[in-house]
């Protein structure tokens, strides 16, 4: 028999509940429980190198909490301690590539979908899908609103070594800086490589960039 | 006939408070709002009403029968709001079924067509037109003007619309994406296209009731288990099963919370 | 196998405003399927719409006209009951015509 | 009643009339359509060309001819045109993307009681400048206004 759960100032409701044989809402254990079995069942005959997209990581399960309740305190330590140790830096060092690759990536939206058990042909790897979600060249109008403007990033901060090296990191996994936010942890997922982080820092930062320019 | 216009609200929303996020759109005002206006004012989901009303009544597939005794859960071939209560417990198979499950299941069951052809040729595509869209564009439309009246009672019905809620937050996948990423907020949109807030009782609403809808970008109409099956895709994670557990149980639990609201279908969406 | 138009006339003071659907995939000649063959063009050239009869609107397309194509026109000195017939013939010779009486102004 | 329309009226009741009757002689029927349908305009590729199908080359703008689309489509494959002409003796309008890889769209011949007003939906690869191509009373006069293509989505 499950548990049974009084909605809070609905005694009515629960007397209608128990009328009709006690269905009620799960609790959260069962929940997560038949949830879970949904996720595995939901996917069959996902070839294995995909099978990990399904299962969360352990900042996943963290992040998921129903209606957007608070994380602890430890909670938020944990994301950022596992994102912090996640980071890597480009082989050459260099966290400032070259601007012009960076936009490419910066309004390439694609790459990495699976469609018929297939991984999408992407010619120039996975795109940085930066221009889905942020105002980037800020004369570009199909462009999201999910995240922040970035239109004169570099400008407003400089090219400094402390900003580089801040900027890669947000990029490479976000939630070392805000546990939980919705942007994805791109370098961490292994969706973008560390060059490739690299040359959309230089699109944000680069004087040159339509990024910084008005 | 009452149609729906996805987002133009929402869309409005962003220019007046956010000031115009991006500059090249604040300078005139709504300048996506007479193209969705023009393209909701004559909706080609019409043709497909029409074509669904056509295949119910047929005989059709192996066994040679129409649709008209299948039990939508109103009674056999009372189609009349029958969309509005869906997805809803069914004793015969014992699921909570989507209007599209459900039609599945009579079409295996009075028309002996085969499950796994039904799930294949199910999502139409430029060259093949596909009967299952017809059929539940047609379905839901019977229910044009009522409101929706999910229940909430068989003891599945719950667990069905908590395991909705608990997927709705999930966040997984190389995006660490979840519905709540992108339907969270007001005003937000992917590039151009607007995402409706499902934590906003009204936004949900109105998705929920215009829902199988028109897809310009597809040419096509499109159901609830495409429109999820595509939200998968792009958060990157494999491809989701045709009539999933997952896609029944969001329904569940979007649907259920749209209670109350009018339904008008089919919708027309960029 | 051409399908049935949606037709829509409506009267708005002595003049119906005329609603048209039709399913049609109007190819460009641009497209390939599944196996990367070519579609060969296909599309809608014309549109006659005629009034208890007389022609009203005779419309030529081209193969830009999208997919599922709309078609809105004004009828002039139009009555509640009239006949308004739409007949289209595509490039391969496939024809369809559907017909509605004008509806009064709801 | 909207204040556009009712200019509508207000033109079909007067001196139109008269030259959209006499046109309605000349028009094609169901059956001699193919003889017809303008082969040199549809397969022009250059702007020019289309114009010159059409005999509107060095045609005056008119600001009684009133395009309906929206600044920014949000989806190319189907961009609404509504094209309006307010010029007495409508006999028939063309639309044209600019650069459509064929820019002639469709061309409306309206007669009888029909008004100088058609609304469609057409295909365009990219931004372009979309013409309405207006003959009436034997002249032709043309309007121009530019609708902005997104992509959009994800993709």
């Amino acid at each position: 028999m499950r548990k049974m759960i009084v909605l809070a100032g609905s005694t009515s409701l629960a007397a209608v509940l128990i009328a009709a044989g006690c269905a009620s809402f799960p609790d959260e254990a069962t929940t997560r429980q038949i949830a879970e079995k949904m996720m595995h069942d939901g996917f069959p005959g996902v070839p294995p190198a995909f099978a990990k997209r399904v299962a969360q990581d352990r900042s996943q399960q963290i992040c998921s909490k129903t209606g957007n309740a608070k994380l602890t305190q430890q909670e938020s330590a944990d994301v950022v301690k596992l994102a912090r140790a996640s980071i890597r830096y480009p082989a050459s060092g260099k966290l400032i590539g070259d601007w012009k690759v960076g936009a490419k990536l910066a309004y390439n939206g694609s790459g990495s979908r699976i469609r018929g058990g297939k991984l999408e042909k992407a010619k120039a790897g996975n795109g940085a899908l930066c221009s889905n979600c942020h105002v980037l060249n800020p004369k570009e109008f199909n462009v999201g609103n999910l995240g922040p403007s970035l239109a004169g990033y570099g400008a407003q901060r400089g090219q400094s070594e402390a900003v580089a090296r801040v900027t890669y990191e947000r990029i490479y996994n976000t939630w070392a800086y805000v546990p939980c936010a919705n942007m994805p942890r791109l370098g961490s997922s292994g969706h973008l490589a560390p060059e490739q982080i690299a040359h959309v820092v230089a699109y944000l930062l680069d004087p040159q960039s339509p990024v910084n320019k008005r | 006939m009452p149609r729906k216009v996805g987002g133009i609200a929402a869309f409005a929303l962003v220019c007046l408070v956010a000031g115009g996020v991006t500059p090249a759109l604040a300078q005139s005002g709504d300048p996506l709002g007479v193209g969705r206006k023009m393209l909701a004012e004559d909706n080609p989901g019409e043709l497909w009403v029409e074509r669904g009303k056509t295949l119910f009544y047929q005989k059709r597939g192996p066994k040679n029968a129409s649709l008209e005794r299948c039990d939508f859960g109103m009674g056999p071939g009372q189609l009349a709001g029958a969309y509005a209560a869906l997805p809803r417990y069914f004793q015969d198979t014992d699921a909570v079924q989507d209007l599209e499950s459900r039609l599945v299941t009579c079409m295996v069951a009075l028309q002996g067509y085969k499950r796994g052809d039904l799930a294949k040729t199910a999502m139409g595509n430029l060259d093949r037109m596909s009967d299952v869209e017809a059929l539940v564009a047609f379905i839901a439309s019977r229910s044009n003007g009522m409101k929706m009246n999910v229940p909430l009672s068989h003891q599945k019905e719950y667990d069905a619309y908590k395991a909705g809620e608990y997927i709705f937050y999930r966040r997984n996948g190389p995006t660490d994406f979840g519905c709540i990423t992108c339907h969270g907020e007001n005003g937000k949109r992917i590039r151009l296209q607007d995402l409706p807030n499902m934590t906003d009782r009204k936004q949900l609403q109105d998705v929920v009731t215009s829902w199988p809808a028109y897809l310009g970008t597809q040419s096509n109409l499109r159901t609830m288990q495409w429109r999820l099956k595509i939200c998968y895709w792009q958060m990157r994670l494999p491809d989701l099963a045709y009539l999933s557990d997952i896609s029944v149980a969001i329904t569940s639990y979007l649907n259920y919370q749209g209670n109350g609201a009018v339904i008008g279908v089919p919708g027309v969406k960029r | 196998m051409a399908e049935p138009m949606k037709i829509r006339a409506t009267l708005q003071g002595d003049v119906a405003d005329v609603r048209i659907l039709m399913l049609h995939p109007m190819e460009t000649g641009q497209r390939k399927d599944s196996k990367g063959q070519i579609i060969p063009m296909h599309f809608i050239q014309s549109v006659v719409v005629t009034h208890n009869g007389k022609t009203v609107l005779d419309t030529q397309w081209s193969q830009a006209v999208s997919r599922n194509p709309f078609l809105g026109l004004r009828v002039k000195g139009a009555k509640a009951g009239d006949r308004i017939s739409v007949t289209w013939t595509d490039n391969k010779g496939d024809k369809r015509t559907d017909e509605v009486a004008v509806a009064a102004a709801s | 009643m909207n204040p556009y329309r009712r200019s509508l009226l207000a033109f079909a009741g007067g001196a139109g009339t008269l030259v959209i009757a006499a046109a309605a002689g000349l028009l094609r029927t169901g059956q001699a359509w193919a003889a017809t349908w303008n082969k040199a305009g549809f397969e022009s590729k250059a702007m020019a060309d289309v114009m010159k199908s059409l005999g509107a080359t060095g045609a005056a703008e008119s600001k009684d001819i009133v395009i309906t689309a929206p600044d920014i489509a949000e989806n190319g494959a189907v961009v609404p045109i509504a094209v309006t002409s307010r010029i007495p003796g409508t006999q028939q309008i063309s639309i044209v993307a600019e650069k459509n890889p064929f820019p002639l769209a469709a061309t409306f011949d309206v007669a009888g009681g029909g008004e100088g007003y058609v609304s469609t939906r057409i295909k365009m690869g990219q931004t372009s400048d979309v013409w309405a191509i207006v003959k009436a009373g034997g002249k032709v006069f043309t309007a121009r206004k530019e609708v902005k293509i997104t992509v959009g989505g994800c993709g």
